[in-house]
């Protein structure tokens, strides 16, 4: 606790808490309550050096506040300079310490008020409401109710299936690109028309894969007669027709070769 | 379902304070006249079986609380943290705006003497105190108000009932010019 | 004060299950005998009087709890906060964990053949599920398991209470049951 020692006057010294004051409006009313003053006849010269005396304790504790307090003490020096000076018309001029007798006074009423709320609080503290103990410490999780029902959960234990062991090749591709998918592919894309680009099947997909395993399908459908498969030279796209089942048998020699450079088409290679 | 037993579900399940008009919306059954008629039924029932809670109007609505006596029983239960009081400063800042709103922090500041922005900030952290506005005047400074959680914490039903300046200490009433002068807030930013 | 009221005041107050040795804790007055007699007589009383909230015994301890009927009416509410659901990869998440913790995050990925980590940390942030431990195999990954809200929630008293019906998958039935074809549950961990 920091005190300061004040002459009131050459009899008469009391202590003051600073640390009590919460501003310097909270330590002049204090300075004024404390001796009986009238608020509206302050005594501004008194008041003033027992303000300063306080301030400088302040500063030498280096407050924080310490600015506001300083700003206060200006006004206090300011008015009682202007108590001193002669005014020119006694009846028209404010007594020159009218405002600062305003501020006090409201703020006293506030203190009064803040007195009154805090009790106000203390009260309201003493009732609970639902939920307001958390008794055990747990972690934090939304504050919204949860609706499901454990019969949603069971439901879902229900339907939980392991799924189907698989071989070794399977963990290495996580999705499995197969001929017959791709057989079935060709097959559709052949359905309507009667030749389709190569390429244009492998256009929905990325990995390289893809383009391997339609190609080696294709080479299996030519093989067993399906399809056609033409290329008109290395480097150009290669064309799938579809193979009639009438014409199945006789038309093998005019297949046209396959261009040894293009066994697996990038498809990502160039249009 | 009886209306007062629907009324108890919806005020036990609530962690706030509710109007009866809210309340009234729970079922089509219900009107704000049935609700007020029911809430009395439960006052009473609540008063007359000695239960450990009452129903309590609040913050121009109604909640069940415990009554103020159990309160040491809870306190033993009291592991967290409690949401702490007010500081004094915290409580004198919410003072000012509670009877000057809305009021500017400048006018807020000129009133303490010293400088409110932690405070206000604090409060406005604890939902007691928000922005309700600007003022017209330079640089449009941001006005500050009381909120319902304001009057849930203080336990007040309205504004009302915050302390009249005609029932403060007689001192404070001998004064001829207004304590709180009306203005119209157009010079919270002066000085 | 009577020891039920205390009682009603404290389980009031609490948001969650208090069992009967934290409930005595309130008053030197109480032991667990009488705290017990004195539960029955306020769970005979709530249901002789209609009350909307019920005694209601649940994850070893006891909470005074809205009746089910009731929940209709609070649903119409805004104030009441609204309750959401778990979607359906989360109750599937949920319930691999609860029938099969402590398990790790891969393992529930495999059974349910999609990454979890999101609706894991759904889960955990609603207070159902919590990290347990570590698995002794490489990396020593976390185990989750379910909490004590979760047995709230559903009302199970303990983990022995769950449902384990004929029709239940082996994997979730037996708790020993191979997760991973070819492992003996210690690499649990690999690739």
């Amino acid at each position: 606790m920091k005190t300061a020692r004040l002459p009131a006057d050459s009899s008469k010294r009391f202590v003051v808490d600073i640390d009590r004051f919460q501003g310097p409006l909270e330590l002049l009313l204090h300075l004024i309550r404390e001796q009986d003053v009238d608020i509206f006849d302050i005594p501004i010269s008194r008041i003033t050096n027992q303000f300063l005396e306080v301030v400088r304790e302040i500063e030498a504790h280096d407050l924080d506040s310490a600015g506001s307090f300083l700003e206060m003490a200006a006004t206090l020096v300011r008015i009682k300079a202007q108590m001193i000076l002669p005014r020119p018309s006694e009846e028209e001029d404010e007594d020159p310490r009218a405002e600062l007798v305003r501020r006090l006074l409201e703020y006293e009423q506030i203190r009064e008020i803040t007195l009154r709320l805090g009790r106000a609080e203390a009260e309201r503290a003493r009732r609970r409401s639902k939920g307001y103990l958390e008794a055990r410490p747990r972690p934090s999780f939304e504050d919204v109710p949860l609706e499901t029902e454990w019969e949603e959960v069971l439901a879902a234990a229900l339907d939980v299936r392991l799924p189907e062991p698989f071989d070794s090749d399977h963990r290495v591709t996580p999705r499995t690109v197969s001929m017959e998918e791709k057989s079935q592919l060709i097959l559709t894309s052949l359905g309507s028309g009667t030749g389709v680009e190569f390429r244009r099947l492998l256009e929905p997909f990325r990995e390289k894969i893809h383009g391997v395993m339609t190609f080696l399908a294709g080479l299996e459908l030519s093989r067993r007669r399906r399809i056609l498969l033409r290329q008109s030279g290395p480097f150009k796209e290669l064309w799938i027709y579809r193979r009639d089942e009438d014409d199945a048998s006789d038309d093998a020699t005019t297949d046209p070769p396959i261009h040894p450079d293009s066994t697996v088409p990038d498809p990502n290679g160039e249009r | 379902m009886k209306p007062h037993q629907i009324i108890e579900a919806v005020l036990f399940a609530s962690d706030a304070p509710l109007r009866s008009d809210e309340i009234a919306r729970a079922d089509e059954s219900l009107d704000e006249d049935v609700v007020e008629r029911s809430l009395e039924e439960l006052r009473t029932f609540y008063l007359e079986s000695e239960r450990a809670y009452d129903l309590v109007e609040l913050a121009e609505g109604y909640q069940i609380l415990t009554r103020p006596e159990f309160v040491p029983y809870l306190e033993r239960f009291d592991n967290v943290p409690r949401p702490s009081r007010l500081s004094g400063p915290a409580l004198e800042a919410l003072a000012i705006i509670a009877y000057r709103q809305p009021i500017g922090r400048l006018e807020v500041e000129h009133i303490r003497g010293v400088g409110s922005s932690g405070v206000i900030r604090t409060l406005q952290d604890r939902g007691l105190v928000e922005v309700v506005g600007r003022s017209e005047g330079l640089g449009r400074p941001l006005l500050y108000g009381t909120t319902t959680r304001f009057l849930e914490h203080f336990g007040f039903q309205s504004l009302e009932d915050l302390p009249r300046p005609e029932d403060l200490p007689v001192v404070l009433r001998d004064r001829t010019a207004p304590i709180f002068p009306e203005d119209e807030g157009e010079d919270v930013q002066d000085q």
